[in-house]
């Protein structure tokens, strides 16, 4: 079958699905799960059937389906290995979160189209893949916002929350509205050039630099706004907690990757690049990766910690990219080849492990009501799935090695190193030595975010006494958290039969790539996979070794923890998040905007409890983008006065206009 | 004839409207009115003589007794029978309403003699009587904040219209009617009943209690 | 006589008919029908003049005076369906009055079918005059017959806007009524007063005069569509007639008003010479109007006031729309039926909340999509129609009016318009939001039943709106495309 | 052959890393005038560590119990990536050192969620403190690597190091005086740490280990001193100079030169005090810009040296 025809369908009948969901009755049982477990069904076998075919799509394949009333040309579809790349990561989180969102809302009410949002979600991002002409890739485009807002504002648990979430809401469906208007434009430049809006027509324009320039900026602005870099992020912490956590999962996992497609998709349509891009793109990127990480290292609610490690991740994209535009106009194939590749895997190595992370921290939310890592703690004894799950996610977001994160930064960094010890040039130098040392940066403190999260939220002891309801989740949602782990290990541990799929999109992306490039990598994933093995064989030998002493030496013995001679440790006493976090937050304290809370009682007996809370602001948001909207409002209300209640002063204004138009038309 | 009379007829026309807009009781604005309807009524026996004279006649007698007699008396009589005060509040001073006529006035003499757009057979002097009196009206609705004053400066900008209408009076006597029925219907019945619907409101015809609207 | 005639009398008298039934009958809850069944009618009697125009272009009847064409027959359709539906929806509207607050008494429900079908009435004749004088007589009735339907006795401030409603609008259609003079006199050199005759013999038109007259005539037509500055009265109006009157006014009134000036526009553009100073006119005029709504959306807190503001921002589209030429024409028409369905339902959502909250005000309104679920939902759906969300049309039609601007490298004009329309979308969002969702506080516990006539109204409604986002039908693309051409080269027979 | 050379790196560190603990431990005794511990006492130590038994705290879970495997697995894999003999292997795969560098940070993560664990405050300061400079070290050290390889233009650090051109250049001293500061602080030395006392005032790497025992403790002091000898042994091989003589010559001259770097250390130990806290991100950010001087003349050629 047409593999594009039958994304096409899948796109239909998934919103179909959402649509029967509406008249399902949700008390009963299998009617309640039918929606969900069919999403995952067919997500899963698609996901199989995209991964099987994925040699076989076609770059130039059209499917043709309506005969378009619209002055606009043809609805056209198509599936390249660009969006096939896209598709395969989404197809997977859908299944993954489909199942897990089956029992989620467990005893809460479930809002009434939930699934169907999803599943319009769901079809909307399948067809912002598929589109090959403009406006119908706007109006998925559109479609994806609207319903992802819908999901984002169903929290309405209480009065407080629910101010939050309004304005959340209103915050994302403004600024994706406002990277779909610099859209048109982008769309309509372009058009104007070819003189169609299919995306056909849109390779070797042969525009002029000014005008491939501006197509960047501002599909660089249009698509930054879903895709969540700094400054355009500020959506990003607002709507990724409020909404339910499987649909954090979806858009924080593959959603804003929207943007990225977006942006990939774009950037074939202007090549030559020209180097300045590639400039930009990594300052974006170390920015956003940066101030990213650090920003959630201040946050100490779990699901606006990982919205900002989407800010991150998105900047490491960002930094591939850059690398690889970089690559590309400065004339280095092989850069651009690893640039691009790194980028490209990131993409779904992100979606699987920050959608593992939104759904282990949903199971945290739903067990204990609460994300607030000062109120956590010891949680891998209730709920040990669960918590060995989001370790592995964790290690994973981190870069660390034996999880896909590391293999997408080792592409990176490579490109980085080709670009540092390969190339003459000077600016590709240190346009790559910056890739590099902020891909390290990122990578350090992403560590020490997580073993932050980690280290309070499930480990040590229980910071207040959970009730005994607080245990492991059910098993379909463990079963939506395993999937993406398993993706996760299986990338990591055997990216050599991973990789060769970005060899067509990148192929895309720079025209066919070098033989030699695709074997580098392949040899470079060989031995890797080789390497992460043997280690791994390594400590278990070590381990086996280890078990044995522990076993013939004295009996192990259970004793409180040592605290240098205190005697009754208390769970108060643990470090919390904030203590944690303080080195780092008081050291970036400028850039971070940090408010303090301390209730130190200094007398020498202290009677109070004392307290320390810190908080990192996002400032773009509150010191520059609401002061500035609040100054134009308050220019506008200074012209209430023109709708003043006085007959007289409208007859006026009629009069004046009259006058106006004579003046305008005879006397100038 | 028809050079001698029609400027001193354009005369005593922008005469009645700084009559009209300077002043200061309900009462003499109405006959104000009356008398530039007169005026307009003989306009048209003026300004075509001998073409097509039953119709011109016609017109003139519409004229006198809409503009001259129905539209005044039904008037009066809403006055009378409201109970309005009489006395004009004007939101600008009459001696300033009375300069603002004499400038416009001379105004609209100045720009239509200026312009040269309009076709030869058309009398600048009737025109920038239009013009003026269109000046006046759209004052006294902008300027009085009494509900019979505004009506009063409609009538006043429908007689600007008019004015103009009489133009194409000659080749359509139509729309000269027609500009006689909008006074007839929209002028009197509409405004008038709209009048009652306020007094039975808010007790007051001034315009400051319909001011609660805004923004 | 022709087959037309006879139908255009019947339609007359099928008017005539629906006066008298309403003035013989005593109780309020039979000619409360009335106004139904008689749209319905005339909405079917149309359907055969309406093949007959698009079968076989545009043709006169009676004299030359009344014209059917292309523009004509699809702005007819238009007025007939939301009479229909409005109609409709004013049954369950005054029976919900009259049970439950018994602030309507009967005379006032005969006045107001009476009323409502003679508006009807003067609305068609305006859409098929052929005679300027013709159009402008039945345009001023709309006026006067329709400030009586401000007035509702249970709402004091009714009076208020009524009579700004009548003041301002009488002006401007004193100044409509010069435009119209001075339209005659530019072409007094072949003596002629109907629209096909104008545009035949446009190069005898007197340039000057005739754009002179296009001032004012815009001026005037304008005042009643409600493009700013002379917009004032709209707020008023919406905002305190009863909702079936608010929702004609801003769906169809409006449109009709500009149907005026489409008409002026060919005629004046054509004397002119096609050197598009008609259409900077209107350009200018469409966007004081996006300015003006920019301006006050964000202080309002009434929820019809909004619909209202938002009413002067969609003229002001329709007019920057015309004002491009070309495809912008298209949209513009496109973008009239768009607005007038989506603000039609957005208005009959409103008024239901409003009702059921007791107040317009919507700081006090909240959740009406928990409380309220249908009206409250559809309120929240018309809205983002409005906002031009895709996939709803008025996405579509302001999609083509960005790319129109674009493409013919009026590039400020396209990011003027793309900024104002996108502050229009973040104040309208934010209104919206807080008054659809969140915590219910108020304490509904009135079982809202909703009529399955209603229900069927906002369904099929939303969904051509849906459909005619994603896909425009073939003869309705022939029938806006026809319609456009008229505009831009005038109506010949 | 090439498969065999990498299993020496990792077997050398496993024999003679203690050594090298135990000669700075001489120093520093011989300097404070003392007679010190035996030159093989950490070897002593060790032993003495993995008969013992084993405690572990009740807050503890699996996590507690599995880390030293990890960590000493990590840290010991981490070491295969640089050559002992200085025989020009060429890298295991390009961009090997990137590994390198991430399995020494995937064996820090378990360290710190290790000591979050216990649940005491003690432990987690130190864990915050590791986490903070740890991620600070980071890019200095990618920096300082990469310009020795941008010297020696070639993309495998192995090779880079074993390349004489990079001991004769500029990057020598650009990248050494950096990577001898990383190496104090990452393997806890004073002036950053104190790695010979658990006290308060020694919290960073020490006090994370607090509440290990036994055999786990073993492995995680087994594995710091690994770590020492993969940081003293890149420096060696950095600065060693060219010489005209066989492997075992060169081998024995690489083994003085990590002498003289353990001697360095040692006597910086003993007549430096720890600095202030928040000196360090400070220290590492000098680091950092030296490091980055470095390659900024490197690139550009605006010095030959």
């Amino acid at each position: 079958m047409n593999t594009i025809l039958f994304f096409t369908i899948y796109s239909g009948v998934i919103a179909f699905i959402g649509l029967v969901s509406l008249f399902l009755n949700n008390k009963k049982a299998i009617q309640k799960a039918s929606p969900p477990l069919s999403i995952f069904i067919i997500s899963l076998l698609s996901a199989a059937y995209i991964i099987l075919n994925f040699t076989k799509l076609k770059p130039n394949a059209i499917l043709e389906l309506l005969n378009w009333e619209i002055p606009f040309g043809k609805l056209q579809f198509g599936l390249d290995s660009l969006s096939g790349l896209f598709l395969i990561p989404l197809l997977i989180l859908t299944a993954a979160t489909s199942i897990y969102g089956w029992k989620y809302f467990g005893q809460h009410k479930q809002e009434k189209g939930h699934w169907l949002y999803f599943t319009v979600l769901v079809s909307g991002m399948v067809l912002v893949i598929l589109s090959r002409n403009a406006i119908a890739f706007i109006f998925s485009w559109e479609i994806m916002s609207v319903s992802s807002f819908f999901l984002v504002i169903t929290d309405k648990t209480n009065e407080k929350t629910n101010e939050k979430t309004m304005r959340a809401g209103l915050i994302y469906f403004v600024t994706a509205h406002f990277g779909a208007a610099l859209l048109f434009i982008v769309f309509f430049i372009l058009s104007n050039s070819s003189g169609s809006f299919e995306f056909a027509s849109w390779h070797n324009l042969q525009l002029s630099p000014f005008k491939s320039s501006l197509i960047f900026i501002l599909a660089l602005i249009a698509f930054g706004t879903k895709a969540g870099f700094m400054p355009f992020h500020i959506w990003l912490p607002l709507a990724h907690p409020a909404a339910p956590s499987h649909v954090s999962a979806l858009m924080s996992g593959i959603m804003i990757k929207m943007g990225i497609y977006g942006l990939f998709r774009i950037l074939t349509f202007i090549s030559p690049y020209q180097a300045w891009w590639g400039m930009l793109l990594i300052i974006i990127g170390s920015v956003s990766g940066i101030l990213g990480v650090l920003f959630a290292i201040g946050q100490h609610d779990i699901k606006k910690l990982l919205a900002y490690h989407s800010v991150e991740n998105i900047g490491i994209i960002m930094l591939g990219l850059g690398i690889g535009v970089s690559g590309s106009a400065y004339g280095y194939p092989l850069i651009a080849f690893f640039g691009f590749a790194g980028a490209l895997l990131h993409v779904i190595n992100h979606a699987m492990f920050k959608g593992l992370l939104f759904l282990g921290a949903g199971a945290i939310i739903r067990q204990t009501n609460t994300g607030e890592l000062d109120k956590l703690g010891g949680l891998i004894k209730r709920m040990p799935v669960t918590s060995v799950l989001f370790i592995v996610g964790s290690i994973a977001i981190a870069g660390l090695p034996f999880f896909n994160g590391f293999i997408s930064e080792l592409l990176i960094y490579l490109s980085s190193l080709f670009g540092i010890i390969d190339s003459s040039n000077i600016p590709m130098a240190f346009l790559a030595v910056s890739t590099g040392a902020s891909l390290a940066l990122i990578g350090g403190l992403a560590l020490a975010c997580f073993t932050k999260v980690i280290g309070t939220a499930l480990l040590g002891t229980e910071r207040e006494q959970f009730p005994e309801t607080v245990s492991e989740v059910p098993g379909s949602m463990l079963a939506g958290m395993i999937l993406l782990a398993l993706v996760c290990i299986t990338i990591g541990m055997g990216s050599y039969f991973i990789v060769p799929i970005l060899t067509g999109p990148i192929s895309i992306m720079t025209g066919s790539p070098n033989f030699l490039n695709v074997t580098l990598m392949m040899n470079i994933t060989k031995t890797l996979t080789i390497v992460l093995f043997s280690i791994l064989v390594l400590g278990l030998i070590i381990a086996l070794i280890l078990k044995s002493i522990i076993k013939k030496n004295k009996p192990v013995k259970i004793v409180n923890t040592w605290d240098c001679g205190y005697s009754a440790p208390k769970a108060s006493m643990q470090y919390t998040a904030s203590s944690f976090a303080e080195p780092i937050t008081d050291y970036f304290s400028i850039p971070l905007n940090i408010s303090k809370k301390e209730n130190v009682d200094s007398a020498f007996f202290p009677n109070n409890k004392w307290h320390f809370h810190s908080q990192a602001n996002d400032w773009i948001l509150t010191k520059i983008l609401e002061p500035f909207i609040l100054l134009i409002g308050r220019f506008f209300s200074s012209f209430k006065w023109l709708q003043n209640g006085r007959s007289g002063f409208y007859v006026l204004y009629i009069a004046i206009a009259i006058l106006f138009l004579i003046v305008w038309k005879f006397f100038i | 004839m028809k050079e001698n009379l029609l400027p001193w007829i354009s005369l005593a026309i922008v005469l009645s409207n700084l009559y009209i807009v300077s002043s200061s009781r309900l009462t003499y604005q109405i006959r104000g009115v009356v008398v530039q309807g007169l005026l307009l009524s003989i306009l048209p026996l003026i300004l075509f003589p001998g073409e097509d004279f039953i119709h011109m006649i016609i017109l003139f007698v519409m004229g006198v007794a809409i503009k001259g007699i129905i539209v005044p008396k039904y008037l009066l009589k809403t006055i009378q029978d409201v109970r309005v005060e009489r006395e004009v509040h004007p939101l600008i001073g009459y001696s300033f309403s009375l300069f603002y006529g004499v400038i416009t006035a001379g105004l609209s003499f100045f720009l239509i003699n200026r312009i040269d757009i309009l076709p030869d057979n058309f009398s600048p002097f009737h025109l920038s009587a239009a013009l003026a009196t269109a000046f006046i009206g759209i004052y006294l609705i902008i300027a009085r904040r009494n509900v019979v004053s505004q009506i009063i400066g409609y009538l006043v900008l429908e007689n600007a219209g008019f004015t103009l209408s009489l133009s194409v009076a000659v080749s359509q006597p139509l729309f000269v009617e027609m500009g006689i029925l909008l006074d007839l219907v929209g002028g009197i019945f509409i405004m008038t009943i709209a009048v009652n619907h306020i007094y039975s409101e808010h007790e007051s015809l001034s315009v400051k209690s319909l001011e609660r609207l805004i923004q | 006589m022709t087959n037309t005639d006879l139908l255009i009398l019947s339609i007359l008298t099928v008017f005539i008919l629906g006066v008298v039934l309403s003035l013989l009958n005593s109780k309020a809850k039979h000619f409360l029908y009335i106004p139904a069944y008689i749209s319905g009618m005339v909405f079917i009697l149309f359907i055969p003049i309406g093949i007959k125009t698009i079968e076989y272009g545009p043709y006169t009847i009676m004299g030359g005076n009344f014209l059917f064409d292309a523009l004509s027959i699809y702005h007819i359709f238009l007025v007939n369906f939301v009479f229909l539906i409005t109609s409709i929806y004013s049954i369950g509207y005054f029976t919900r009055h009259i049970e439950n607050h018994g602030d309507f008494e009967t005379s006032f429900i005969r006045r107001y079918t009476i009323l409502w079908q003679t508006f009807q009435m003067f609305l068609l004749i305006v859409l098929l005059s052929n005679n300027i004088g013709f159009m402008w007589v039945s345009l001023e009735a709309t006026t006067l017959i329709s400030a009586f339907l401000i007035i509702s006795p249970s709402n004091p401030l009714s009076i208020e806007a009524m009579w700004k409603y009548l003041i301002v609008c009488s002006v401007g259609i004193v100044f409509g009524f010069m435009g119209t003079i001075l339209t005659v006199v530019a072409a007094q050199n072949n003596s002629t007063f109907l629209f096909t005759q104008l545009v035949e013999h446009s190069d005898l038109i007197n340039p000057k005069i005739i754009l002179l007259a296009f001032i004012f005539i815009i001026v005037g037509f304008g005042t009643k569509a409600g493009l700013a500055p002379m917009h004032t009265w709209l707020p008023d109006a919406h905002s305190q007639a009863p909702t079936p009157v608010s929702a004609v006014f801003s769906g169809v009134m409006l449109n009709v008003a500009l149907f005026g000036i489409m008409r002026y526009l060919s005629v004046t553009d054509l004397a002119l010479g096609n050197d598009g100073q008609a259409q900077s006119i209107l350009l200018i005029f469409g966007f004081i109007s996006i300015f003006i709504a920019v301006i006050f959306i964000p202080l309002q807190h009434d929820i019809k006031r909004l619909l209202a503001y938002c009413s002067v921002e969609h003229i002001g589209i329709i007019a920057i729309g015309l004002g491009l030429g070309g495809l912008g024409t298209f949209a513009a028409l496109f973008h009239i039926t768009n607005h007038s369905l989506s603000k039609v339902i957005a208005f009959f959502s409103a008024g239901h909340i409003s009702e059921i909250y007791g107040t317009r005000d919507m700081r006090r309104i909240k959740a009406a999509s928990s409380s309220i679920p249908v009206w409250g939902s559809v309120f929240f759906i018309s809205m983002l129609i409005l906002i031009g969300v895709a996939p709803f049309a008025i996405f579509l039609s302001e999609l083509l009016i960005v790319k129109n601007a674009f493409f013919d490298h009026r590039y400020i004009v396209t990011a003027l318009f793309l900024i104002a329309v996108f502050a229009i979308f973040i104040s309208l969002l934010k209104h919206t939001l807080g008054t659809s969702f969140g915590i219910n506080n108020s304490k509904i516990t009135e079982n809202i039943k909703v009529g399955i006539l209603d229900k069927a109204i906002v369904i099929s409604v939303i969904s051509v709106l849906l459909i005619l986002g994603i896909w425009i039908p073939g003869p309705f693309k022939e029938l806006l495309n026809n319609a456009s051409l008229i505009i831009q080269n005038g109506v010949r027979l | 052959m090439k498969i065999i050379l990498i299993f020496i790196s990792p077997l050398a560190a496993l024999i003679f890393s203690p050594l090298f603990s135990g000669i700075i431990n001489k120093v520093k005794a011989f300097i404070s005038g003392r007679k010190g511990q035996p030159l093989l006492q950490v070897y002593y130590n060790l032993f003495k560590l993995f008969k013992k038994g084993t405690i572990y705290s009740s807050t503890t879970s699996w996590i507690f119990r599995i880390s030293p495997v990890l960590i000493f697995t990590f840290t010991l894999a981490a070491t295969a990536f640089i050559p002992v003999l200085q025989i020009h292997t060429g890298a295991l795969f390009k961009g090997d050192f990137i590994l390198m560098l991430y399995l020494l940070g995937i064996s820090r993560f378990f360290l710190i969620i290790s000591a979050m664990d216990t649940g005491s405050a003690f432990e987690g300061m130190g864990a915050s403190r590791e986490a903070f400079f740890s991620a600070l070290v980071e890019p200095v050290m990618f920096i300082c690597l990469i310009n020795i390889m941008k010297v020696a233009h070639t993309d495998s650090l192995a090779a880079a190091l074993l390349d004489p051109m990079t001991s004769n250049s500029i990057a020598m001293f650009f990248s050494a005086i950096p990577l001898f500061i990383l190496l104090l602080v990452e393997n806890a030395r004073i002036p950053f740490d104190d790695p010979s006392t658990h006290l308060e005032l020694t919290m960073i790497h020490e006090v994370m280990i607090l509440d290990n025992s036994g055999p786990s403790l073993g492995m995680l002091e087994y594995a710091a001193s690994i770590k020492l000898w993969l940081f003293s042994l890149i420096l060696a091989l950095l600065v060693i100079p060219e010489l005209p003589f066989g492997l075992l010559i060169k081998t024995i001259v690489l083994g003085l030169i990590m002498i003289i770097i353990a001697i360095i250390v040692g006597i910086i130990e003993s007549i430096m005090a720890r600095s202030q806290l928040f000196r360090i991100p400070q220290i590492i950010f000098g680091a950092g810009v030296i490091s980055f001087l470095g390659f900024f003349i490197i690139t550009t050629d605006i010095l030959v040296w």
